[in-house]
């Protein structure tokens, strides 16, 4: 295990879901599936997160907070899609207002399907991510070594 | 009123700290879920006469049902688990189960293709 | 020679010490919350971690001011290990917070800087009970030198229950524990999403972890001044009673909600006033 | 020598009034400043050389006797007259009230003769005060008012007299802490009191006019006190001399001195005349605050200490000041002008002095004079920097010094190193609170120590906040052109380098010229803090200094990737902007905290005088009681 | 005077249930001024009934909010019900409601926890939702799903309960019970959360009504207004009041919110007593065509559908008015002379939910 | 308990003065919907006093302006702008007024019937 997938720190954000999924989220952190035993803490601020978490489909007034968050959060960092209208758009990818997935407006490194996603399933994708996170510090650090 | 009081969970924090965390072991340990429980959809194949009312009843478009194919696919990361298409089967070939799609780093679908031409075939397809 | 290895221990250990400190603590809240909590080396994880990552910032001098904040912390630390002067521990030691308060400010975000605000209230809130412990102290003892109180035949504690009470109630403040815990906080949910430390990331919040074991180990220092004496098992009673200490910091933070702003300056004067300055008056009167 | 010390400022004074173009009137203040500054080195550095003894000078001095009795009367005159012309009624009463009394007592007491003036350490630390931080000033004050008059188009031109005021305020400094004459001393009093109320009103705006008189009456209140003082001794010990007060310890004289002092020294409940002395032009705030008005007072009280430790006058005295500590440092929260700020600070911090001398033990005394220095240089250096901030952003606001750093980096850099002198560990100020609260703890006064403990704290939020604002990096809207002049840069770099130095050379400062006043204030040798300790003290505290420093090379090593600040993700482009609620642009905006309606002037003051006028009256009527006695 | 400052307040911010923003106007932490701005989550979900037929549509109701899930499903059914003149079958009415307290319950338990948690109270938070996690479980048992439960349509229920179900239910019914009682006794008096309940957000009576408060927030002014009250579903034969509570404030609120918990306690065990064997719906044949206000009561407070049918199987208009709109102008006016501190637990008081606000 | 929920059409000019009415009979302000239909939009106020619920309903042909009712009741500006937004209707005078930017949707007044 690297380092950063010892101790990943969650961002949560909600862009555009019915707070079935966001409810799920909030749930891991509390005694039944404490995801602090992984070394999760979630925090509410980008520049201290690692892995983003987003559920909800996007629409036009979230783009730009989503790109926001993304781009305040340091390398390595990886994104996660919760529940199936982060990852589709689900029932409302119809909708005027929904760009669809978390996909169409910055890279998803992990879906979590399900609608309301379940916890376990959310631990699971988080456990996921925490192998991309791996390998993406990895490549960070491998291009600097290079330089000198 | 009541009256006011300090320290009002010390009792119960107390006694928590020796009781057994209320934590299950998943990941490390499965999770038993209930009968009911709409994890995701499986389709007896055999059964299926490719009449795309599943299709139809499909709030979120998951599947799609190829008459002349003979193929029916879902979309696993498009389905909501609403169970519509399950109602909706008049061959009730559909079914609802337990155990939920696994996260993963792309979205995938599955599809299956209807027995006449080759034996009961699962090939995955990613997009 | 003895202060030598006092102070090199501080400065060695101090963030370890800290750092599992913060990791029983964290284990000891989650089992209060019925969870399992996370791992005991969870904040060396994390510290790890913090370095690791990628050094984003919104200006270029928050890492440095963070970075004296913590020397500073280190200075004041020291001294306190090497049996200098108490009082002068704790001006230095608001000196680091300024630097604190510095760099949160030092761009014009508004969370970090509602923070530091916040963390200038909790200073004020603090700083007269902490002056008034070393007063305590000196009226005890006759010196405000860490190495004459610890060789003193009978516990400074015996003469002042009022300031350990009164200092145990502000420590909430610098263990940025709940209810007092406004600037910052180590919840996840507060209105001042991360408040000083929103800003930070990366290296610059690792610094800050380990300025707050460096800090951490300093308050129990002081709190251990209560309660050594020159006989060498008083030492051991110390230690112990400081790890009661921090077991009722913990708990206190398990049951109590964060108050608000006025609740937490007016609470603290008036706990300084009646705990701090009634034992004053009576040491007063007595010596 | 003296003459010449008093003579020069004095003589500069009149030139100025005939010198109408402004080139050479700046030269002239340059050379004057110079040669007053001159004139200070070789006076020490003579009186070293003699052994540093204490001097006595002039016991005979009939011609100058009735000089000064020609310029009572001359001021009484004055002040009579501009109280007939603006209609007030109280300071001309006090003015002549007692002006009468000292007449009085010149004219038909019977007193020992004695020296007029005297030389000693204390003296010799009021003299570089005055010389150095009052020459720098007036040098300040060539270019300020240039830049002020831009700014301040209505008011009237009156530089000339301006700066007559200035050097005469110097002349009646030197005077003052040179005499040794009670009859003296009141003469150079009044003289200040009467050039404070000039100088405050010199905009002669209906305000500054207001302020002025109420400066006035308060001072003639406290000159009035002087005058019973004068009286009581002259008829009780058939003395007037300063030493003799201290020596016989009488508490009536005492009471009436320390009352003058207190009022000079804009003590609650006399602080209101600081704060509306705010009006006049910066120079002469920076004036009043650091090297003489105020200075004046505490010098006073300082000299009379050794009298008050452990009697009733130096409770009420050292009351008084804790409570004007801790009152005006709570108020100052609430403040968002700077020069407010500054002058509550100043109130505040003149309290702890006061407090000190009112204990008026060795070690108190220490405190209070190690306070005095860096009062004055760290409040000189404020009041300029402000004042240079003001004519460059067109406002004094505290808000407004938002970013300053970026926008004005040399006055943000002057203004910090004022402030961080005023509260922050490694500057003095902060071990002379330690060295008062080591020895309020030792007079056993517990409410001083629960002052002092409370006081600092306050005074830590005001300054804090202020600081921050000021190093904020926040990049501005519209840049500024700094329009400080050079002559004032000089004078600010000037105190910046003397604060600086005063920290490093803290333990020499000690040794070399506040353990003598000490020890001749109180007739021994003990030195307050032992050598090593502040030897080590300074050690570490030069290592705190070195720390920044340090840390700001190592991390300019690292690189640090720039991203936008936290605005729940709302940002607009740059750091100054967020989408609203209607789907615009906003301006963020950050304002300090004031506390306004927990710490505002409007709760906190009546009832801090109320107590602070109580505390007197009920003292002063105890004094009288206990003489009767 | 001193400047103000304007800072923004959300979206994205950890103390907050969803994204909903405010512009922040301060005086050091008072509150002088607070527009709110929503529109983070409006996904245009009522026009789906022009892509949907009225009878796939339950599934998007459903998803209107995942808290509320089982409530939409339900006042959208019988909004279509009412249209097309179907009578539900006795034992669907009652299991609609069992469904519907148990949803209350979640939903309540949510809020106390969030409460908790927006007061900095985390281990009250933690125990708040460990407790909640029992009535999850009884969800997924009995309907398949922890949140959406998918157990609505038009003209009755898709699942029935069984008796061990019911018993189970009732079972941990009272563990529940047993086990909130300290929490609530931690919410009620002790002296940290009081200090930061009592007085703050206060809304006066006639305010609550003119500025259209609903639900605990209108109870909480002392109104006396809980659309249960009317009778529909099995609503007619439990006995229940209205939970009222005249402070106003925060804290009245938070009375009113246990209060409820209790009710839905023993609405359910009357539910579990009363329920009738028999059908769990009714088939349903044609179009709706006509038009009909329905009001239900959601754990926030009175909700309206409004439904209006053309005959085809698609529906001309479908309009959910949700408490939370109906809540956030009284919001507005409790924030201002607030506290920053009390920022997030107002908004919590209301109990928001912004996700049905947008649709 | 029975309920009564009656609808009443009355056209624009009835409206300011109904509303009026509501307010001094101490309704309370339910909803606002906006319904297309032909050629304009619908509006339906809805009202509440104790349990019974009141509907005043009219229809604004084309770009009719309709009179804000927030200076009657202000909790009504949320939905006027919704209206507004994505119906379309010309609601003037609204406190606060969102200018359709309630919910900065990408597509204009997505609700009304489009030819
Ligand atoms: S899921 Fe998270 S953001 Fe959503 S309501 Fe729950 S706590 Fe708030
Ligand atoms: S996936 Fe389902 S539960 Fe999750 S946000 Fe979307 S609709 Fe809600
Ligand atoms: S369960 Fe629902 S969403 Fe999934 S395929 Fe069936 S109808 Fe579609
Ligand atoms: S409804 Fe059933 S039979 Fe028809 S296509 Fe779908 S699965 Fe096959
Ligand atoms: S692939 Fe997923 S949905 Fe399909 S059977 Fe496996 S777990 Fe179930
Ligand atoms: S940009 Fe705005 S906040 Fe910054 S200095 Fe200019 S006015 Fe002040
Ligand atoms: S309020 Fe109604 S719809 Fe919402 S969860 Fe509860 S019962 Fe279901
Ligand atoms: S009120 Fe809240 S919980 Fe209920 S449906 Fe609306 S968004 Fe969901």
């Amino acid at each position: 295990m690297g380092k950063v997938s010892k101790s990943p720190w969650l961002l949560h954000y909600d862009a555009s879901s019915c707070n079935g999924c966001d409810i799920e989220v909030l749930d891991c952190l509390t005694p039944k599936y404490d995801i602090e035993r992984f070394g999760i803490i979630n925090t509410g601020d980008p520049f201290q997160a690692d892995i983003l978490l987003i559920t909800g489909g996007v629409n036009s007034q979230t783009e730009r907070v989503v790109k926001q968050l993304y781009s305040q959060m340091p390398e390595p960092k990886v994104v996660v899609a919760v529940g199936i209208c982060a990852c589709t758009g689900g029932v409302f990818k119809e909708c005027y207002n929904i760009r669809g997935g978390i996909d169409t407006v910055i890279p998803v490194d992990v879906y979590v399907p399900g609608c309301a996603a379940r916890p376990e399933a959310i631990i699971d994708g988080v456990v996921k991510a925490l192998a991309v996170l791996d390998e993406k510090q990895a490549v960070m650090k491998t291009p600097e070594e290079k330089e000198r | 009123m009541d009256k006011i009081r300090a320290f009002t969970l010390a009792g119960r924090m107390l006694k928590n700290l020796f009781r057994r965390p209320a934590t299950t072991q998943y990941p490390f340990e499965p999770a038993d879920y209930p009968e009911r429980m709409r994890g995701h959809v499986r389709i007896e194949i055999g059964d299926c006469i490719s009449c795309g009312l599943c299709m139809r009843s499909c709030p979120s478009g998951a599947i799609v049902v190829d008459r002349k194919a003979g193929t029916w696919t879902i979309d696993r990361f498009d389905c909501v688990q609403c169970g519509s298409c399950v109602t909706a089967c008049p061959k009730k070939c559909l079914f609802m189960e337990k155990g939920y799609t696994e996260p993963d780093g792309v979205k995938k679908s599955e599809t299956f293709v209807k027995p006449q031409e080759e034996p009961a075939g699962k090939t995955k397809k990613t997009g | 020679m003895v202060k030598v290895i006092f102070v090199l221990a501080y400065l060695i250990f101090a963030p370890f010490v800290g750092a599992l400190l913060d990791g029983v603590d964290r284990i000891i809240s989650a089992r209060m919350q019925r969870r399992k909590g996370p791992k005991l080396l969870q904040p060396f994880y994390d510290l790890g971690k913090l370095f690791s990552k990628e050094r984003i910032g919104v200006n270029n001098v928050q890492l440095f001011l963070n970075m004296s904040y913590l020397v500073i912390l280190m200075i004041a630390g020291s001294m306190l290990f090497a049996g200098a002067d108490l009082l002068m521990v704790l001006f230095i030691l608001s000196t680091a917070d300024m630097f604190l308060i510095m760099a949160a400010s030092s761009d014009s975000s508004p969370y970090s800087n509602m923070g530091s605000s916040r963390e200038m209230l909790q200073m004020m809130a603090y700083e007269p009970l902490t002056l008034l412990v070393a007063v305590g102290f000196y009226l005890t003892t006759g010196s405000f030198l860490v190495s004459d109180i610890i060789r003193e035949d009978i516990s400074a504690v015996l003469w002042m229950p009022g300031l350990l009470a009164g200092f145990m109630f502000t420590t909430a403040i610098k263990f940025r524990k709940s209810p007092f815990d406004l600037s910052t906080s180590h919840h996840a949910h507060q209105e001042m999403v991360k408040g000083l430390t929103t800003e930070m990331s990366g290296t610059t919040l690792a610094i800050m972890n380990i300025a707050e074991y460096y800090e951490m180990v300093l308050l129990l220092g002081i709190f251990f001044l209560f309660f050594v004496n020159s006989t060498w098992w008083s030492w051991i009673v110390a230690l112990l009673l400081c790890a009661v200490i921090f077991f009722l910091e913990t708990l206190w933070d398990n049951v109590s909600a964060r108050v608000k702003w006025k609740t937490l300056l007016y609470s603290c004067w008036v706990v300084t006033l009646v705990a701090g300055g009634v034992n004053i008056l009576i040491l007063m009167l007595d010596k | 020598m003296i003459p010449f010390l008093i003579g020069i400022p004095a003589v500069l004074a009149v030139v100025f009034q005939i010198v109408r173009n402004e080139k050479i009137r700046g030269y002239i203040v340059y050379a004057g400043a110079g040669a007053i500054m001159a004139m200070t080195v070789v006076f020490i550095a003579d009186w070293i050389g003699g052994g540093a003894k204490t001097w006595m000078f002039y016991p005979r001095t009939e011609t100058i006797d009735h000089l000064m009795t020609a310029g009572d009367i001359f001021l009484m005159c004055l002040i009579v007259w501009l109280s007939v012309r603006y209609k007030r009624v109280l300071p001309m009463i006090l003015s002549i009230l007692q002006t009468v009394l000292v007449l009085y007592v010149e004219f038909t007491a019977e007193v020992t003769e004695g020296p007029h003036m005297m030389v000693d350490w204390l003296t010799i630390l009021m003299c570089i005060i005055i010389a150095f931080i009052g020459g720098f000033i007036c040098i300040y004050t060539v270019g300020y008012m240039k830049g002020y008059h831009q700014h301040h188009k209505d008011v009237k031109d009156r530089q000339p007299f301006f700066f007559s005021m200035l050097f005469l305020f110097l002349a009646a400094m030197f005077g003052l802490v040179l005499s040794q004459n009670l009859i003296w001393i009141y003469f150079f009093w009044e003289i200040t009191s009467v050039i404070s109320f000039l100088m405050i009103g010199y905009t002669r705006a209906e305000e500054a006019v207001g302020n002025s008189f109420c400066a006035l009456w308060m001072n003639l209140l406290g000159g009035l006190g002087f005058a019973i003082a004068i009286v009581l001794m002259a008829l009780g010990q058939e003395s007037l001399q300063l030493t003799e007060v201290v020596s016989t310890g009488a508490l009536l004289p005492l009471m009436c001195l320390s009352l003058a002092g207190l009022t000079k020294s804009a003590q609650l409940p006399f602080s209101t005349w600081l704060l509306g002395a705010m009006v006049a032009p910066t120079p002469s705030s920076a004036l009043l605050h650091s090297a003489t008005m105020v200075k004046a007072g505490v010098y006073l009280l300082i000299r009379i200490s050794p009298a008050l430790s452990g009697n009733l006058v130096g409770l009420i005295v050292s009351s008084i000041g804790g409570l004007t500590f801790i009152m005006a440092s709570m108020m100052a929260i609430a403040q968002n002008d700077a020069k407010k700020v500054l002058a509550f600070s100043t109130i505040s911090n003149l309290g702890l002095i006061v407090a000190c001398s009112g204990i008026g033990v060795e070690e108190t005394v220490w405190a209070a004079i190690f306070l005095m220095m860096f009062h004055a240089v760290s409040k000189s250096m404020l009041f300029q920097s402000v004042g240079a901030t003001e004519n460059t952003l067109g406002s004094r606001d505290i808000e407004d010094m938002h970013g300053l750093i970026i926008r004005v980096p040399r006055l943000a850099y002057i203004m910090g190193i004022g402030i961080a002198g005023m509260y922050l560990a490694p500057f003095g100020m902060l071990i002379s609170k330690w060295v008062a609260l080591k020895a309020f703890v030792d007079s056993g006064n517990v409410v001083l120590v629960l002052c002092i403990a409370y006081g600092s704290a306050t005074t830590m939020f005001y300054w804090t906040k202020w600081l921050s604002k000021l190093l904020c990096r926040h990049i501005p809207r519209d840049t500024v052109k700094d329009v400080t002049r050079k002559d004032e840069y000089l004078s600010m770099l000037f105190h910046a380098c003397v604060m600086l130095l005063m920290c490093l050379l803290l333990p020499l400062v000690a040794r070399w010229l506040v353990n003598p006043i000490v020890r001749q204030l109180f007739g021994n040798s003990k030195d307050v803090l032992s050598m090593s300790v502040l030897a080590t003290m300074a050690i570490m505290l030069v290592s705190i200094f070195v720390v920044p420093v340090a840390m700001f090379f190592i991390s300019r090593r690292s690189h640090t990737e720039l991203v936008p600040i936290y605005m729940n993700g709302i940002n607009e482009g740059d750091n100054r902007f967020f989408t609203n609620s209607y789907g615009e642009k906003e301006h963020l905006y950050l304002s300090n905290w004031y506390l306004r309606f927990e710490f505002g002037r409007r709760h906190l003051r009546i009832p801090s005088i109320i107590i602070a006028a109580a505390v007197l009256v009920i003292g002063i009527c105890l004094v009288i009681g206990g003489v009767s006695w | 005077m001193a400047k103000r400052s304007i800072v923004p307040f959300g979206p994205q911010h950890p103390v907050l249930p969803e994204p909903i923003h405010l512009d922040l106007v301060l005086e050091d932490e008072t509150v002088v001024g607070a527009v709110p701005s929503i529109g983070y989550v409006h996904r245009g979900l009522e026009t789906l009934v022009k892509k949907k037929d009225f009878k796939q549509y339950v599934y998007i109701a459903e998803r209107i909010c995942g808290i509320c899930s089982c409530g939409h499903g339900l006042g959208y059914c019988m909004a279509v019900e009412n249209v097309m003149g179907i009578d539900v079958p006795e034992r669907a009415q009652y299991l609609r409601v069992i469904w519907v307290e148990m949803s209350r319950i979640h939903s309540h338990l949510l809020w106390l926890g969030l409460l908790a948690d927006a007061l900095g109270f985390e281990s009250l938070f933690m125990e708040s939702w460990r407790v909640r996690e029992k009535i999850l479980d009884m969800f997924d048992e009995t309907t398949g799903g922890r949140i959406i439960h998918s157990v609505n349509q038009v003209g009755g229920v898709q699942k029935d309960m069984d008796s061990s179900m019911l018993k189970h239910l009732l079972e941990t019914i009272k563990d529940i019970e047993r086990d909130i009682k300290p929490l609530v006794d931690t919410f009620l008096k002790d002296y940290t959360v009081q200090s930061r309940l009592k007085g703050t957000g206060i809304l006066k009576k006639d305010d609550a009504i003119l500025l259209g408060a609903v639900g605990p927030m209108l109870r909480a002014s002392g109104v006396e207004y809980d659309v249960r009250m009317l009778g529909y579903g099995a609503y007619k034969n439990l006995s229940m009041e209205p939970v009222t509570c005249t402070d106003g404030d925060s804290y009245g609120r938070c009375v009113v919110r246990i209060k409820e918990l209790f009710q839905s306690f023993d609405l359910i065990r009357e539910a579990i007593g009363k329920i009738p064997e028999g059908d769990i719906h009714v088939p349903v044949k044609g179009n709706p065509s006509g038009e009909y206000f329905l009001r239900i009561e959601q754990p926030r407070g009175e909700a309206i559908y409004y439904v209006k049918g053309n005959g085809t199987k698609f529906l001309d208009r479908f309009r959910l008015r949700t408490p939370t709109t109906s809540n956030i102008p009284p919001l507005v006016e409790t924030l201002k002379g607030c506290q920053l501190a009390d920022v997030p637990v107002l908004i919590l008081t209301i109990d928001p939910c912004i996700s049905c606000t947008e649709r | 308990m029975e309920e009564k929920n009656d609808i009443r059409e009355i056209n624009a000019r009835q409206f300011f003065p109904a509303i009026v009415k509501m307010r001094t009979e101490k309704w309370r302000l339910v909803q606002i919907c906006a319904t297309s239909v032909e050629g304009g939009c619908e509006m339906s106020y809805s009202f509440c006093r104790g349990y019974d619920m009141r509907t005043y309903r009219f229809v604004a042909y084309g770009d009719e302006e309709v009179a804000s009712i927030t200076q009657i009741y202000p909790c009504a500006f949320l939905q006027e702008n919704e209206a507004k937004e994505l119906f379309g209707v010309n609601i003037t005078h609204i406190k606060p007024d969102y200018k359709d930017k309630l919910y900065r949707i990408e597509e204009e007044t997505p609700f009304k019937e489009k030819e």
